[in-house]
């Protein structure tokens, strides 16, 4: 029972970890750091919840890479993003971003 | 006790690759000169730049050792003679080959010189023009061996050595081997003569004695893997198993030294578009041809 | 061997690795520190002595590979498991692969023709 | 069983300190391979829970995802060394207030409810690969091509956006 606890709890801490620094940066390349750090919480809790609870569920693996997929996508469009940005503006400070506000 | 004979047999194979290297460069065959120069470059006094980033220019050249020590963890000698026998032992080569690139990437930013930041992101570029190519390459090999154990890759090669099995293949990852161990026509990042050394410009002392044999020993595991992805590994006849390894290790890494003599150095962006307008779509079409014919060998067994 | 002895000996591999790494080190400080002198530890660049840090803006020319590189490399987080059950179940999994590789390499040549796979 | 439980908490530790400090470091390079071996300190965990080929798939991958992030980095920013030792946070104390309430929630969700019994074997490692091998290409084979689709689309995105197309950058070049 012990190493899913543990497994789950350094899940939960790597979540807050990255909501932190994804709400308190300024910078977009540093936010997306911040998601990346969520994400990889829930991979934590992925592979605790595949290994203690239904090891022989593969469905379980399969979720993990289409996670691990969305984690290099979404660093695909947001450096695409940024680096459109950084073209029209010379910066990707996003307090300056103020045309994203609806 | 096998892992102290495999970790003595990769450090006579670094000497040996180091012997090599130092005779395309003078044209002499000195045995002893590798040992003296290792001898007198810890007696030397290592400098840390000013300014420098402490924690990368510390940490790179142990990485590139300790990368290239655990990819040849998994290559085995011949059978039973290997460190630890992984399932996804071809993956876990990869893996700890993608570490090379973190440690250039941390020598050439720590010392915070030009050269030696160029070299670094340099070789980023260079990775990520082989990365895909060589995982590609593997995965057909993989295929045919149904499995990615590297014993049974060896095994799936009886008959058969994959060189001749799937040449594309085989052409593409020696290709990508040599970029891998940044040895001349695609040496980048440390480029003598254009870049003062790279990376290696600011390292001296034990610290370059750390990174010299990193780059010996990154030799041999990539001249390793491609005798054992590709060329039977320690299948033949006559001479025991080890010997058919060595044999083979030893002259992949004489052909990969040698051949920087007669190629000369690519620009960067010609190396990048050459492996994503060529090298890619090669690989995947050495993929669907390896699928082909496996496909075809099954059904006409079963026929039979 | 079970699987997890087999990652402790890695483990234990690399400690060594760095161990030795570490010894290195030991044996060259016990033969002396090196002297200060002035200019001595200046990285090195052409023709004068570089004193600012280096660490401004740097471009690396290849974004383009770059960009399509993250997206293309997850292929092989699927080609793996894929490889190694191919035998087993033959034409469904070569048209099963195929679809998908297919399907990445329209994006490597939508990327070609719009002009990412070149110098920026 | 004891080895394996403090493995995970050892790389679980190293894991959390590693995300700490890609917040806590000037230097933007010195952030990105903070966060890469943060997330292969995770693939280390889940090599001590026994899922071979993710913890291998994981470790191989950040590598080179992370250090593109470096890259990036060095681009956009006037002073990726951290020189100057800029600030680039706001609303830091509505951000800690969130991370912290967000950590307890899901700390609180992962203690209270019920798991059941954990299960005490797992396949082998080559079990393991030939059931996801054979999961991809059975039962989740429409999620598996739903994800080409989805790169393609990443792939595409990405490029259209952050490219000026052909036409534009020759305009540029006569305006220079």
């Amino acid at each position: 029972m012990m190493p899913l606890y543990i497994a789950l709890a350094v899940g939960a801490i790597m979540f807050g970890v990255g909501l932190y620094g994804a709400l308190s940066q300024t910078n977009l390349v540093m936010i997306m750091m911040g998601v990346e750090v969520m994400l990889g919480g829930a991979l934590v809790n992925l592979v605790a919840f595949w290994r203690f609870l239904h090891p022989t569920a593969y469905p379980g693996q399969t979720f993990f890479l289409i996670i691990m997929t969305v984690m290099a996508l979404d660093m695909a469009v947001g450096f695409g993003v940024g680096t459109a940005r950084f073209r029209a503006r010379g910066s990707v400070e996003m307090e300056e971003a103020r045309e994203l506000k609806g | 006790m096998t892992t102290v004979l495999v970790i003595v047999a990769l450090l006579v194979g670094a000497y040996l690759v180091a012997v090599l290297e130092s005779w395309t460069s003078t044209g002499r065959l000195s045995f002893a000169s590798p040992l003296l120069a290792g001898l007198a470059l810890v007696g030397r006094e290592s400098l840390v730049p000013r300014k420098s980033d402490r924690i990368f220019f510390e940490v790179g050249p142990v990485l590139l050792l300790v990368s290239a020590v655990l990819a040849a963890a998994v290559l085995p000698l011949s059978p039973g003679l290997i460190i630890t026998d992984l399932t996804t032992g071809a993956l876990f080569v990869n893996a700890a080959l993608a570490y090379v690139m973190v440690a250039l990437l941390m020598a050439g930013w720590g010392p915070d010189g030009a050269y030696a930041m160029v070299g670094g992101f340099r070789f980023l570029g260079q990775l990520v023009g082989y990365s895909m190519p060589i995982v590609m390459a593997i995965v057909g090999v993989a295929m045919r061996a149904e499995s990615l154990v590297t014993t049974q890759i060896v095994e799936s090669q009886v008959t058969l050595p994959n060189a001749v099995y799937q040449p594309v293949g085989f052409m593409i990852f020696f290709v990508a081997a040599m970029a891998v161990c940044f040895l001349p026509p695609f040496d980048l990042p440390t480029a003598p003569g254009e870049l003062a050394g790279g990376v290696m410009a600011e390292y001296t002392g034990w610290r370059l004695a750390v990174m010299r044999l990193a780059r010996a020993v990154l030799v041999v595991t990539l001249a390793a893997s491609v005798t054992v992805f590709y060329l039977g590994g320690w299948n033949g006849p006559v001479l025991p198993p080890w010997a058919w390894t060595a044999v083979k290790t030893l002259a992949v890494a004489a052909v990969m030294l040698v051949a920087g003599r007669y190629v000369p150095r690519l620009r960067e962006e010609h190396l990048l578009a050459w492996y994503w307008k060529f090298a890619i779509p090669l690989a995947l079409l050495n993929i669907l041809y390896v699928g082909i014919v496996l496909i075809a060998g099954s059904s006409s067994s079963m026929s039979m | 061997m079970s699987a997890l002895a087999q990652y402790a000996l890695l483990l234990a591999l690399a400690a060594g690795v760095v161990g030795l790494a570490l010894s290195l080190h030991g044996i060259s400080r016990s033969l002396g520190k090196p002297r200060e002198e002035e200019g001595k530890d200046v990285p090195a660049t052409a023709g004068k002595l570089h004193r600012d840090p280096v660490w401004a803006r740097y471009h690396v020319r290849y974004y383009g590979y770059a960009l399509l590189f993250l997206a293309f490399d997850m292929e092989m987080a699927f080609m793996y498991p894929w490889a190694v059950v191919y035998k087993e179940l033959g034409l469904v999994a070569l048209l099963d692969m195929g679809v998908f590789l297919a399907i990445l390499f329209l994006g490597l040549l939508y990327g070609w023709s719009q002009g990412a796979l070149r110098r920026q | 069983m004891i080895l394996q439980t403090v493995f995970i908490g050892l790389f679980g530790i190293a894991a959390i300190w590693f995300a700490v400090v890609v917040f806590r470091t000037h230097s933007m390079v010195r952030s990105a391979l903070a966060l890469l071996f943060s997330q292969a300190a995770l693939g280390a965990m889940f090599l001590a829970m026994q899922a071979e080929f993710l913890g291998v798939l994981q470790i191989m991958m950040m590598a080179t995802e992370m250090s593109i992030m470096a890259i990036f980095m060095v681009m956009f920013m006037m002073d990726p060394g951290g020189l100057g030792g800029m600030d680039m946070t706001h609303q830091k104390r509505g951000s800690q207030a969130a991370g912290v309430i967000g950590a307890f929630a899901a700390l609180g969700v992962a203690f209270l409810a019920g798991w059941g019994s954990p299960a005490a074997t797992v396949p082998g490692p080559q079990e393991q690969l030939r059931g996801l091998g054979l999961d991809l290409m059975e039962r989740s084979m429409l999620i598996f091509e739903t994800a080409g689709v989805t790169i393609l689309a990443a792939m595409i995105a990405a490029t259209a956006v952050a490219l000026a197309t052909r036409s534009a950058t020759k305009q540029e070049g006569n305006d220079e």
